[in-house]
């Protein structure tokens, strides 16, 4: 319940890759799922953050945390040694496709978090991974160069041209279909909430499965205080989620109906026609 | 024996008596942040608590207020979740049946839009396994019917809980709100009407605004601000509505340590409540129960029942627990 | 015509007139923090402040409660001072001759035990160079009579608001207390009865329990809670009273930064008093005002005074006060 | 307003030494005076700590903080060139006997603090010092050793006899009273509340002065919220408590009638008969 920062590193200014000694959170978790953290002395609930990565043999799970408020900068400004309240993994993670397919992945900002994390499972099973990350400027885009280290083709777009080329990760996404080469089994999308709808249109649209991990706020992070449900289970008016089936079943989830809790009936879901 | 055998050694029993039923210890989780009472289950044994009181159930289900539903405030937070809940069928099928093997006192929160279906949540409710006590929420502030509406009026929480004495014969927490001029006048009406137990307190009404934009920042616009923050509040009212009623009181509002804990107790509380403590550490009322014991411990305070009201006027503080 | 220039080249207007008063900015500091203006002046220059509201001042000198009389709580702080003050002649005698100079608008805050305290303290208050308003505490909720026991009855704030009315020229803000069922009752009332203005919130009624002994941490065992941990609170009544009455608000009530101060005027608050955020830091009140002038410069916001109500149903959140 | 810690060091268990860079501060103190200080991520007001030294060349003020709850404890807890909110000195301090007099100084646990600062500068001006400290422990007897360097004469009692004599100070005062040495011009005296009762009856029953520096929970410091009054101006049912003589009183305090505030008309005062 408590886990011990083992290394802590900048990667980009407001932006950390934390590293934390959690060894069973190291074995359980699967790509997708979170961690709720401590948010420090000034906040009463924890943080969720998604597991981006982790090492199983010494038992760490690796947090990216993008500064943008007070709990964040307290877990992104943690030095190693410190302990921090934790617990997880939580919630339900990506299907993976059959081993050795193809997949997309496509990232916005640091909601390329989870994605590192599915990337790097997908190449340990001889997939192959394209990738579209996008953000406003430069500095937002997260973790192409781990990526093609991974040796995964790696495109990426910036609102303001200072990486990749201008524009949105859509319009990646768009010329990669229209290319016509090889489609993947599934495209997994993880970003801003206007990203995602675009994306999983464009899929759906080209008959592709479209996976994605949403936000919302979340208090207890296990299903047990209703905050993060999304009450329409809707992407958009014309999307709607649908629960990914789930190795572990929580207890007492009484057969899963029910409006949407993000926290524990996703936060990945599969998109589908409303 | 065992109990008195323990106390006498230097044992300490945690275990209270409150409205006819007997609670392992007095720490329960609060309604609305413990689901229905398995959620927790990978992190710790819910069966170690002292009680469970599950989530505001209705007759129908219902899906609850749109999101964001939560915006954290300094020491507290903002909730809208506008009871969403499977309605009282679903539990009944579902998660009652799930809960009963952990052997706990359940109490169970309804919530109606009227009185009548105060009346009929109470009655499908009396007599199904493990279910040992309703909790009547009159306090909600996130739903427009019902809710908080009735609970600001002493002749209407005396008239519904009269009727729902009628209905079973499940001891009544009567589930008070904070958001009242007069809160003894509202106890003192509840218990007249038959209550056998106060729950105090349900959340304050709050809102938060989010300034880039300009907008409420919750769905809802505003929302129940429950946090250590509320604590002196909630303690505050306990310590008046123990001076005015006889019968038990549950105490929640910000309650995260043992030394909270003790505050409530001390007020006057029998119970308490830990709920949004657990967002913070979902341990914390394990840690709570391990500190009140280690509290009466320390001082040869045998009974932890004992330390109920020893703060009100005319006690003795807690050197009156400490006496034989 | 300054004014009007720097606004046109992007300069930031943060004047507001409300109640026929010229505030230089919109952040006063709150009754009882700030004692007669000028504790504070080894630390920072109290001219750079909107107002002064000045400390509760009865008829006669008060010596208070007995200590202690603060208690830190989560984000909060309770205090049960018990309207210490030097009686209405030595404030006349001393203290606003000595506020003077600095030449702000000064707020008196009066507090009677009955109708005929009030007027008194009206009448006499009236015409005494620098008092440009009075602030009608009907909500401490620290002392036997009067205070928070008018607060709490629509009829009597409205008789007593119209009789002051009568009595004194100078503005009247009606303070009005959390501690109440329906705050907008209250502040109709006073709006009923001639209040050109309505200070909210005062201090919520809480306590502290000392668990060591078992003892209330308050000499006077309840006191006023104050700071951060309210905030929702206040702002939800600011919220709910800007959208039933016309007179301006006076907004309090955990201010501590100039994004709390923007919660209030977006909920409907002209003006705003920093009370407990002085106690973290005395320069909060300079910071705030900094931070407001800041946000409205950074999105080309000319007046401050457009940012009041932009959260309310049916306004334009902050882009509307970006437009013109 | 904020003042940067030079250097933190551990006096013993629960105590600590912080030099803070402060040079107003440090040039306008007298012994007595207070400074506000922030208490940290979690504590919404300041903290009154006495200024226990000070070095006016480096314009450095040190306190000596007890840790006893969250403020203390992050107060003690600082390191070297963090910055720490802070305002001060306030209050009135003491008023020093004539250049070369004898004193007393009686403290109780961290209550020394103050009279370190004040022994400091009574050496200074050449009078002698005694000394009379105690605590429940040897771990709570503060500045033994500093005084004994300044050359001051130092007697320690403690509750259970793990330093000096068994028993407390009062004792140690009884018996230099006793003992027919030079009578010191003033008794000046910090602890707790109890001890400052003892030790000021037996200086006026001796017909010695007394000045006494009394605690009281602060929010403001200055004056300006009535936190800190004691309505009643009494010690002790036959000791009241009288303002002593100040440099500099504050603006618009209308003549120093009404109660007492400890921030402001104390926290040092002279213990007369009531
Ligand atoms: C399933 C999930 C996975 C996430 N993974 C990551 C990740 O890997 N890396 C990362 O940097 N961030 C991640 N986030 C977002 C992260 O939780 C928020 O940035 C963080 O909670 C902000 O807290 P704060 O106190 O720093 O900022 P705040 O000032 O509280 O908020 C800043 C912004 O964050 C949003 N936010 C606040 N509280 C929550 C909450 N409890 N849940 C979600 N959003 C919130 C607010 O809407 C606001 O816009 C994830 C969120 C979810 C739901
Ligand atoms: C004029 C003056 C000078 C002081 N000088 C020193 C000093 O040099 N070194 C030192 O270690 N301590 C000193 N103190 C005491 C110090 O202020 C308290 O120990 C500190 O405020 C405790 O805060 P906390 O959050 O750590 O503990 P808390 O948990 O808040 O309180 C622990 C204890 O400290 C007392 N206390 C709490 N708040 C205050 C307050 N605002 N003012 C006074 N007492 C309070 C409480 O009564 C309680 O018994 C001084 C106090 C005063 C009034
Ligand atoms: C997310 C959330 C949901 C809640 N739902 C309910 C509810 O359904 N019924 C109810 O009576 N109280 C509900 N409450 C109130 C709590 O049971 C409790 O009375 C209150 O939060 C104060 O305690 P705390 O500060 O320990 O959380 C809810 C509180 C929270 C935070
Ligand atoms: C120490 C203290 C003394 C106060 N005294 C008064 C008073 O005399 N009259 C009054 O109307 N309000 C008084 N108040 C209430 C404040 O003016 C203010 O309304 C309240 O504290 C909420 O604002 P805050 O959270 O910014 O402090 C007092 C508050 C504090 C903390
Ligand atoms: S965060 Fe509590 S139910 Fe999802
Ligand atoms: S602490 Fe505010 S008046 Fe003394």
């Amino acid at each position: 319940m408590a886990a011990v920062i083992r290394e802590a590193a900048a990667l980009g200014p407001g932006l950390r890759a934390v590293w934390l000694e959690a060894p069973e959170a190291a074995q359980a978790a699967v790509p997708g799922q979170f961690v709720m953290v401590e948010g420090g002395p000034r906040r009463i609930t924890r943080r969720p953050f998604s597991v981006s990565g982790i090492d199983r043999e010494q038992g760490l799970i690796r947090l990216l945390v993008r500064v943008v408020g007070p709990a964040s900068a307290w877990v992104g400004g943690l030095s190693p040694g410190q302990p921090v309240g934790l617990h997880g993994p939580l919630g339900r993670g990506f299907t993976l496709p059959p081993a050795g397919a193809c997949a997309w992945v496509v990232g916005g900002g640091v909601g390329t978090a989870p994605l590192l994390f599915l990337a790097a499972e997908l190449r340990r099973a001889g997939g192959a991974v394209w990738a579209a990350l996008g953000g406003r400027t430069a500095d937002e885009v997260v973790g192409a160069d781990e990526l093609k280290r991974s040796g995964a083709g790696v495109a990426v777009a910036t609102e303001d041209g200072s990486a990749g080329e201008r524009g949105l990760v859509t319009t990646l996404v768009e010329r990669r279909l229209a290319g016509g080469g090889p489609p993947p089994a599934t495209v997994y999308a993880c970003g801003p909430r206007g990203m995602l709808v675009a994306v999983a249109r464009r899929a759906l649209e080209a008959g592709l499965r479209c996976q994605v991990s949403v936000e919302e706020r979340m208090a207890c992070g296990v299903g047990a205080c209703a905050g993060c449900t999304w009450p329409d289970g809707r992407l958009a008016p014309d999307l709607a989620l649908r629960r990914l089936a789930s190795s572990r079943e929580a207890p007492g989830e009484g057969g899963g109906g029910g409006p949407l809790r993000v926290c524990r009936d996703g936060p990945c879901f599969e998109v589908v026609r409303a | 024996m065992t109990g008195r055998r323990r106390a006498a050694t230097g044992g300490v029993d945690l275990g209270v008596t409150a409205a006819g039923i007997r609670f392992p210890n007095p720490v329960l989780v609060a309604s609305g942040t413990f689901g229905y009472g398995l959620d927790y289950t990978g992190i710790f044994d819910p069966g170690r608590l002292g009680g469970i009181i599950v989530k505001g159930t209705t007759l129908a289900p219902r899906a609850g207020n749109p999101a964001p539903r939560l915006c954290e405030t300094p020491a507290g937070l903002l909730n809208a979740v506008g009871l969403e809940n499977p309605g009282v069928e679903a539990v009944i099928a579902h998660h009652l049946p799930a809960l009963a093997p952990l052997g706990l006192p359940v109490l169970v929160n309804i919530a109606g839009e009227n009185e009548a279906e105060y009346e009929k949540l109470a009655e499908r409710l009396t007599g199904q396994p493990g279910v040992r006590a309703l909790e009547v929420n009159l306090s909600c502030p996130n739903v427009r019917k019902g809710g908080m509406a009735f609970g600001t009026d002493p002749a209407a929480v005396e008239r519904l809980t009269r009727r729902l004495r009628k209905r079973t014969n499940l001891p009544l927490f009567v589930k008070l709100s904070p958001n009242v001029t007069d809160v003894v006048e509202i106890a003192r009406a509840a218990e007249a009407g038959g209550a056998d137990g106060l729950s105090l307190v349900n959340t304050l009404l709050g809102m938060a605004i989010e300034v880039e934009t300009g907008r409420p920042a919750l769905g809802n616009v505003t929302g129940g601000l429950s946090g250590p923050a509320i604590r002196p509040v909630a303690v505050r009212m306990v310590y008046q509505v123990a001076q005015a009623v006889k019968v038990p009181i549950l105490g929640s509002g910000g309650i995260s340590t043992s030394s909270d804990a003790l505050e409530f107790l001390m007020a006057g509380a029998s119970l308490v409540a830990v709920g949004t403590a657990l967002f913070a550490d979902p341990l914390s009322p394990l840690k709570i129960i391990a500190g009140l014991e280690e509290f009466c411990r320390d001082r040869g305070i045998r009974r932890v029942d004992r330390l109920t009201g020893v703060a009100l006027p005319g006690r003795g503080g807690v050197a009156e627990a400490c006496r034989g």
